[in-house]
């Protein structure tokens, strides 16, 4: 039996101490890196011990809950550590250490260079911000780590803050992020109401008490609420604006696992405190789960910043997970325990998975920014040469994201197919027909995924350099490549491992519907993944894994049947007789996605245009300029317009103040006088 | 006993001021009383901990837990406004804004004039908290309007002026509206408790006997008192003078009275709030003062989204905040009135950090205006910038500040009363004021350097912005014993008796 | 030596050495109905044959996932038809992964052999990935939905289930779903197997081609693996269609009398299959490559169909 | 014996608001501001003799003590006090109101009707005779005074004539305290005294700081600060 409750408190120390020596470096004004270096370790430290606790919380029978001291008499820091938050947890730590490991070569260089003290102290004080969210027991403490995680993220955010870029980045993040607090405010209240109670312990199943009317209004301000820091589709605007602008490993944070606490916020409230909901609300997520899935791959494909790329993929996979929370409330909604279980788990797979391989991702950007000092794909190319260990790890990225076997995209992403596949024999008429429907347009999101990184990798690593600081990149130290093979062999590892890796998940389950079926989801011992039983499919990754090596082997036979080693010369690619390959000869990243542009340019509504200057003759042009752009729908159509309507009535608004005393005076003797008939009145 | 030396010792420093010759004595005396007010009021408070109410000169002078809670705050304010005025003082005299202003002997008298009126400002403040007869308690808020009023002409600008005038004008008409608001009450109480005598007018004795009264002239009394105090409060739409008046006045003195005498207008409507809830019942002056709060607070949500100067930003933060207060106070019950408070107390922290801040920023750049300014005032104000930025966090009610629970606890006060309908408004006007508000100072903080010269080497301005920010930041995760039970033993007064 | 193992060995040579019959079947076809006498049936093995033994020219701007990906392509592939039932309905490594694990194999391969085209730096190599996982992509969701309707009718995406739930009721493949379906999946075939009117195996005009731009740079046996690799996609979706769709004649299991008389029903199956893809080939002419989603846009609309018609009747 | 009959104190105090009241529109029709600071003046001058009618009829001292007040502060310093302000910063005597003479005048009598409702919610018929009788119609007046002054408040550019405007309001409350109450406790009636003299002196000084930085008493004029 771990000591759960020390390594958790131990952890919550290690960051502080790490966020109180970081502002005491900043103030005595030491910015030499090894305080910096040292403030790493204690967030690795931290991260360690909430890794600890996060185990031990999951090993534990009955939740572990006990609270913190706290000076303020009417406020308890309630702490409970259930299944759930202990999955969190696990998942938050995994990529703390990670990450902390990686800052220990990429603190104190250019962005954070000013004071990379300061920066690490915020580092420590979003993962501590964080561990809180995930573990908050009550409404109030639970909502002060919420803000408190917003506010360590804006400010590393901006922590540039001569970058006019990434002062909009954060500042719009910030907003928006206040916006959906307010609507948690409302909605967690209502139903705290209900309950008489802010502790989350009373609020469990309080949607019985509600009436239908509060508890779908509860439910609606919850869901977008969250999903604003989850990132939903159209609440998305600031995510491809705040994550890229980030210093990579912050941005490696935000996109792996802070948006995936507005999904622990779903997941806690659509599955522990409401009961069955009525089915519009688990198609009302279904639906919100798809159009983010596709819509977000979509513009990750137009994307060739390739930051705001993977920021997009983070849109397209919260949706994939959304896909499987709302086949799960519907089940729970047509009384199927074991398939709500089953789309829970796809789920809740997917947010660790997603967290692992978008972190890696944003990592491997980061060390490509780092050598390259660009994030335009089209500046890059060649470096795989020049940084292969960072390419490879980006590669396994790349393929898991892509949900391809046998890493661990495909393995949830399966779950997820499973789910949706059952739903439509399981739930009556009409609404069955949206899960093949969404199954269909999950496909569709996994291909387009597949192409994006096709191009993200191939334009970024592969071929020639397209610029001198390609050309000349060189390969990361130490520290953040084992940064990022940490997360690299945990893509394989969750991939091929998940048979081991699903029992965890028997608790959440539990707690939520009343099934662990762990057991049926696991078949030749150990070696086969099924959808509930072998009889509606069965999946095995190690075996995968094994037969593409031994099958991958074959052509060596060949090589020795015909006992003549082929022989091998190196030539230069074909370049149809023009002498001289460069590489304005090769495809770019914009090419690259043209033909989709193309396809899908009622969504786009894609803008180019051509500038050609001619010597002699229009045959022979000298330069050609080309530039192109899509149309961002949402902010050009939505938050555009609403943003003016509101600063216009805002300036309208101005003249009830203009200087006039005269007026002044009117305004009180106009509600003086009305309030004395109404005084009389009354 | 204590209460008598909280009054004496502003009314003392103020008139001894007057003779001096000496800058740097009128500097040190204001210092002084300032420190020594503070501890009479933390002595009374003492007291009042200690035995529930303190009374002197058979209840003339009359102070229990919120007596004591706001004059408590009212010292702090003017505690830490000292020192810092001494700074921004000095400064002034340095870069001679006086001078143009030539009127006699320039600097020396506008000086003096403001060690003399400010211990005046805070004796009447003092007052207003500890009189227990509500007729010497309105003629006190008139003295604080007066005792002000030469504060606000400081600088003598054409601005001013027309600040100064039109801060009398209204303040004068909401107080005589407030004071025949007064004469009804004690028209009220005459007709139960008869007699000329001084007491019917005591608050104690009124109290008691309360429930008796006529309704209709009660109800007509609190709405005169409403649209009075809520005048002084800034209350919309009587709201009108603050930000001529707070963006004219010398930072300290701002903040004096965005918080100070807020806090002493609030006190006297939560008096009469009392007696009236005593007498109709809660609903009638909670409705009112809701419909009050809430359009305090939206009144300031378009002003502060398209704001042009940061000093008139706070003001309408400060309205924003005095309509928050009557909120909590209109949505009652316990969790109302302490919600109320509790954010009473810890605006009155934030809120001077803010002004302090802003008028280090002010005087460093030379103006106050939001749409012309370089922003990266981050490079050079490292000390007021980035408090600048924390206090900004704090006052629009960001955790870990402690605005934040005294915000939410007014929420929880207005679920429990039904009023859902006014706290989804609320939480929408908050938020809104928020994303102006931040928009606004993250701009005017961070950015490039815009190569003005490094500035703030004076301690005076920077210590009391750096003390109160540790004080912010200590309160969001420390509420000392003592101040937390002169807040519960206040709420308890205000608290609806079921 | 065990029955699977055997089974595992019998499927693995089928699918090795039956794929370029297909092809060099299609091929002799399309001559013949071109009223060419083109090369003879046996052709592509002669090619396989020849390019194993040829030395080969790496691009020097390449690097290992060029020389990764022939072999990649070709075990995902060969992995994807040990999944499918064949002659038996029992295939042999069908419990590794369903039609699921079958498609995302595919896909699998496809992503590496578009990196590799991208590694050469050549703008054809480019033009070729980008054009190949666009259309896969948009061919993606009329294939899944049409495997989602039978694999609902099975209640399992296990294709050996499939098949087997299918050999009861053989003529279940009447029931509009299925029909449906089929034309579905068929289009998709066409698709995704290169054909025209999608693209034409058989051109190296840059304007027109996708697989053959990607390959381009390939030479000597790692352009053997990938041709070899085409076929045996070719046949893993045909051996889908028809096995899916017309699955008489599959035998419970192997080694039985019955086996044999299903091996020869198998390729007659497949062969019928081929001749009418070579008819569509023949009957029509490339499509513009942006008309291309037009079609599976059909597809995907039939597909639906299916769908909704298994629960309407 | 007449002057110890309560009816006939009644009907005096009455007779007298009446002209309260009328000297109140009178000013708010006057053009001329001297006339105006003398009509205020006036206007004093008989809530002086209301207050020592009510304290010689209700036997109340003290009330003396505030109609003498009265006397010197309102109907004599303050007016006097103006009336050197006027020629000091000799200001051209018309005053341009916002609202023309006519509907200001109609606008007053709308005010003064309202008062009237305002007063009849207080009458309590059980208690007619005595002071709460005598307070009501004089109440009424009262109020009506409080809001013309507050509507002169706002009609009126002039700095002058709104400081004006506003001792006709103190009046109007001085007058309600009066007669609802028979004023209120001494120290509290000399403190709000107090209060008012020194009100209109700061104001006086700030107008004259007015004049001197903007050449002019337009208050309309002081619109720098908006927003």
């Amino acid at each position: 039996m771990l000591p759960t409750r020390e390594l958790y408190i131990a952890g919550l120390v290690a960051y502080t101490l790490g966020i109180a020596a970081g502002l005491a470096g900043h103030v005595t004004g030491m910015a030499r890196s090894w305080i910096a270096r040292a403030i790493c370790f204690l967030s690795l430290v931290g991260a360690l011990l909430e890794f600890g606790a996060a185990i031990g919380g999951l090993l534990a029978s009955g939740d572990l809950s006990w609270s913190l001291a706290s000076g303020i008499p009417y406020l308890n820091y309630g702490v409970r550590l259930d299944p759930l938050s202990a999955y969190f947890i696990l998942a938050l730590s995994l990529l703390a250490a990670s990450v902390s490991v990686y800052s220990f070569g990429y603190v104190g260089h250019h962005s954070t260079r000013k004071s990379p003290a300061l920066f690490c102290a915020f580092l420590n004080l979003l993962l501590l911000a964080l561990t809180l969210v995930f573990t908050a027991a009550n409404i109030l403490f639970f909502l002060i780590a919420w803000e408190l995680t917003a506010v360590a993220a804006y400010f590393l955010i901006v922590f540039d803050h001569e970058s006019a870029e990434s002062r909009k980045g954060g500042l719009l993040y910030f907003l928006m992020a206040r916006g959906g607090t307010g609507m948690l405010f409302v909605g967690f209240l209502l139903l705290a109401t209900a309950a008489g109670s802010l502790e989350f312990s009373a609020l469990h199943g309080v949607s019985r008490q509600l009436s239908p009317m509060v508890g779908a209004g509860a439910f609606l301000l919850l869901f977008f609420g969250f999903g604003v820091k989850a990132g939903i589709i159209p609440l998305h605007i600031w995510l491809p604006a705040a994550h890229p602008v980030a210093p990579s490993n912050v941005s490696a944070l935000m996109s792996g696992i802070v948006i995936k606490a507005g999904i622990y916020g779903m997941a806690r409230v659509f599955f522990d405190f409401y009961g069955a909901l009525p089915v519009w609300a688990g198609l009302t997520v279904l639906v919100v789960g798809v159009v983010s899935a596709l819509l977000g791959v979509l513009y990750a494909l137009m994307e060739h910043d390739l930051k705001r790329l993977l920021a997009y993929h983070s849109v397209e996979n919260i949706g994939i997970i959304l896909m499987g929370f709302g086949s799960a409330l519907l089940f729970r909604s047509f009384g199927h325990p074991q398939l709500a279980a089953l789309a829970l788990i796809a789920g809740l797979f997917h947010t660790l998975n997603h967290g692992v391989f978008k972190c890696l991702l944003f990592l491997g950007a980061g060390s490509v920014l780092h050598a390259t000092q660009t994030r335009n794909m089209e500046q890059m190319g060649g470096l795989i040469r020049r940084m292969p260990s960072t390419a490879l790890y980006f590669l396994i990225g790349a393929i898991a994201i892509s949900g391809l076997p046998p890493l661990n995209g495909f393995v949830s992403e399966w779950f997820t197919y499973q789910a949706l596949l059952a739903g439509f024999g399981a739930t009556p008429d009409l609404t069955r027909v949206a899960f093949p429907i969404a199954g269909a347009l999950l496909a569709l999101t996994a291909a387009l995924a597949a192409a994006c990184f096709v191009k993200a990798f191939g334009i970024t690593f592969l071929a020639l350099p397209r610029s001198e600081e390609a050309e000349h990149a060189r390969e990361v130290s130490f520290s953040m490549r084992s940064g990022m093979a940490i997360l690299a062999l945990a893509c394989v590892l969750l991939g091929l491992g998940a048979t081991w890796f699903l029992p965890v998940f028997d608790a959440i389950t539990n707690r939520a519907f009343g099934v662990a079926i762990s057991g049926d989801l696991v078949a030749g011992n150990g070696f086969l993944l099924t959808a509930g039983s072998a009889m509606r499919g069965t999946v095995s990754t190690v075996a995968i894994a094994l037969a593409l090596m031994v099958l991958g082997s074959f052509p060596l036979l060949f090589w020795f049947v015909w006992k003549r080693k082929s022989v091998q010369v190196s030539g230069p690619t074909w370049d149809c007789g023009q002498p001289g390959l460069t590489a304005q000869n090769e495809y770019t990243a914009t090419a690259f996605s043209k033909p989709l542009r193309m396809i899908f340019a009622a969504l786009f509504r894609p803008r180019r245009e051509i500038q050609a200057e001619y010597e002699v003759s229009a045959y022979y042009p000298k330069s050609f300029h080309f530039e192109s752009e899509i149309e961002p729908t949402f902010e050009a159509h939505v938050y555009g317009p609403l943003r003016t309507a509101v600063l216009s009535i805002s300036s309208r608004m101005r003249r009830l103040q203009t200087g006039s005393i005269h007026l002044y005076l009117a305004y009180v003797f106009v509600t003086l006088i009305l309030l004395l008939l109404f005084g009389v009145r009354g | 006993m204590a209460i008598l030396t909280l009054l004496l010792i502003p009314l003392l420093a103020s008139a001894a001021t007057v003779p001096m010759r000496n800058v740097r004595r009128m500097e040190l005396l204001h210092l002084l009383s300032a420190a020594g007010s503070f501890l009479a009021a933390v002595w009374l408070a003492a007291e009042v901990l200690r035995s529930g109410t303190v009374t002197w000169g058979d209840g003339f002078l009359y102070a229990d837990y919120l007596s004591a809670l706001v004059a408590a705050l009212t010292a702090f304010v003017y505690l830490v406004s000292a020192p810092y005025a001494v700074g921004y003082l000095r400064r002034d005299e340095e870069q001679q804004v006086f001078a143009e202003t030539g009127n006699g002997r320039g600097s020396f008298s506008k000086l003096r004039k403001y060690y003399a009126l400010t211990p005046l400002f805070g004796f009447s403040m003092f007052l207003v908290v500890v009189s227990n007869n509500l007729g010497v308690l309105w003629i006190a808020v008139e003295g604080t309007t007066l005792a002000s009023i030469f504060l606000v002409t400081f600088y003598g600008r054409r601005t001013s002026l027309e600040a100064a005038w039109k801060y009398a004008i209204l303040g004068g008409v909401g107080l005589s509206m407030a004071l025949f608001g007064t004469v009804l009450t004690y028209y009220a109480a005459h007709q139960i408790l008869g007699g000329e005598s001084l007491n019917v007018l005591n608050w104690s004795v009124l109290a008691a006997s309360a429930s008796q009264f006529d309704k209709t002239v009660m109800r007509l009394s609190f709405i005169l008192v409403l649209l009075g105090y809520g005048t002084k409060a800034g209350l919309a739409p009587m709201h009108t003078w603050k930000p001529d008046a707070y963006s004219e006045a010398p930072a300290p003195v701002a903040a004096l009275m965005a918080t100070a005498v807020v806090n002493c207008a609030l006190y006297a409507l939560a008096r009469f709030y009392v007696l009236t809830e005593r007498c109709l019942g809660p609903a009638f002056v909670s409705q009112l003062l809701i419909l009050f709060g809430l359009l305090s607070i939206g009144i300031a949500v378009p002003f502060i989204l398209v704001q042009r100067s940061y000093r008139r930003l706070l003001a309408y933060s400060s309205i924003d905040h005095a309509g928050i207060m009557a909120l909590g106070l209109g949505f009652g019950g316990p969790l109302g009135a302490l919600g109320m408070l509790l954010h009473m107390t810890f605006h009155s922290v934030t809120k001077p950090l803010l002004f302090f801040c802003a008028g280090n920023a002010q005087q460093h750049t030379g103006n106050d205006s939001l749409r012309q300014h370089p922003g990266g005032l981050l490079h050079s104000l490292p000390v007021s910038a980035p408090m600048f930025l924390l206090a900004t966090l704090a006052i629009t009610g960001t955790p870990p500040f402690s605005m934040f629970q005294s915000e939410f606890t007014i929420l929880r006060a207005g679920f429990a009363a039904q009023h859902v309908g006014s706290v989804i408004l609320f939480v929408i006007f908050v938020v809104a004021i928020f994303c102006g508000f931040f928009y606004h100072v993250a701009n005017l903080v961070f950015g490039p350097d815009p190569g003005v010269p490094r500035g703030e080497f004076s301690r005076w301005k920077t210590l009391p912005v750096i003390g109160l920010s540790l004080i912010v930041v200590v309160l969001g995760f420390w509420l000392p014993a003592p101040i937390y039970a002169l807040v519960n033993g206040a709420a308890r007064i205000l608290a609806v008796q079921p | 030596m065990s029955q699977p193992a055997l089974a595992l060995i019998a499927q693995v040579a089928l699918v090795l050495f039956l794929s370029p019959l297909i092809t060099g079947f299609s091929r002799t076809l399309k001559a013949r109905l071109q009223t060419r006498r083109g090369p003879g049936i046996l052709q592509p093995y002669r090619d396989l044959r020849k390019l194993l033994q040829k030395g080969m020219v790496i691009p020097d701007t390449a690097s290992w996932i060029f020389a990764a990906t022939p072999y990649i392509l070709f075990a995902t592939t060969l992995l994807a038809g040990l999944m499918i039932p064949t002659i038996s309905a029992q295939a042999p490594l069908s419990l590794l992964g369903g039609v699921l694990a079958v498609v995302y194999l595919l896909a699998l391969g496809r992503f590496f052999l578009a990196l590799g085209g991208l590694d050469t730096g050549s703008s054809f190599g480019g033009l070729g990935s980008s054009r190949e996982m666009t259309i896969a992509a948009i061919a993606e969701p009329a294939l899944m939905l049409a495997v989602f309707t039978v694999a609902i009718a099975a209640g399992s995406t296990n294709l050996s289930t499939v098949a087997q739930s299918a050999l009861g009721q053989s003529w279940r493949f009447l029931a509009p779903s299925q029909m449906l379906a089929f034309a579905a999946l068929f289009i998709v075939l066409i698709a995704e197997t290169g054909r025209i009117p999608v693209d034409n195996p058989a051109t190296h005009l840059e304007l027109t081609m996708i697989h053959e731009a990607m390959i381009l740079e390939y030479s000597g046996p790692y352009l053997a693996l990938i041709e070899w690799s085409a076929a045996m996609k070719q046949l893993v979706l045909m051996t889908l269609l028809v096995n899916v769709f017309f699955p008489f004649g599959l035998s419970a299991g192997w080694w039985q009398p019955s086996t044999l008389v299903s091996l020869v029903l198998f390729i007659g199956k497949l062969l019928l299959l081929a001749a009418a893809v070579v008819l569509v080939e023949t009957s029509n002419a490339k499509l513009r490559i942006f008309r291309v989603p037009e079609l599976l846009a059909v597809a995907f609309v039939l597909s639906a169909l299916a769908l909704i018609s298994t629960f309407l009747f | 014996m007449l002057f110890d009959d309560p009816q006939f104190g009644n009907k005096l105090i009455t007779m007298m608001a009446a002209l309260v009241l009328v000297l109140q529109i009178l000013m708010v029709a006057q053009r001329w501001l001297i006339t105006n600071i003398r009509a205020f003046g006036v206007q004093s001058f008989l809530l002086a003799c209301i207050a020592a009618t009510i304290a010689h009829f209700n036997h109340a001292p003290h009330i003396y003590i505030v109609a003498v007040l009265t006397l010197v502060f309102k109907a004599l310093l303050l007016p006097i006090v103006l009336e050197r302000l006027v020629m000091k910063i000799e200001i051209q005597q018309e005053i341009e109101p916002f609202v023309n003479v006519p509907v200001s005048v109609i606008v007053s009598g709308l005010l003064t009707l309202l008062a009237y409702v305002v007063a009849e919610s207080f009458h309590r018929p059980e208690e007619a005779a005595g002071a709460a009788h005598l307070g009501h119609n004089t109440l009424a007046v009262a109020i009506a005074l409080f809001l013309i002054g507050f509507f002169m408040m706002v009609n009126r550019r002039k700095a002058l004539t709104q400081v004006l405007a506003l001792l006709c309001l103190e009046n109007g409350l001085f007058l309600a305290a009066i007669s609802l109450t028979y004023g209120m406790p001494l120290i509290v009636e000399a403190g709000i005294f107090f209060d008012v003299l020194v009100a209109t002196l700061l104001l006086a000084i700030l107008i004259y700081r007015i004049r001197e930085t903007f050449d002019s008493m337009d208050v309309s004029r002081l619109s720098r600060l908006r927003g």
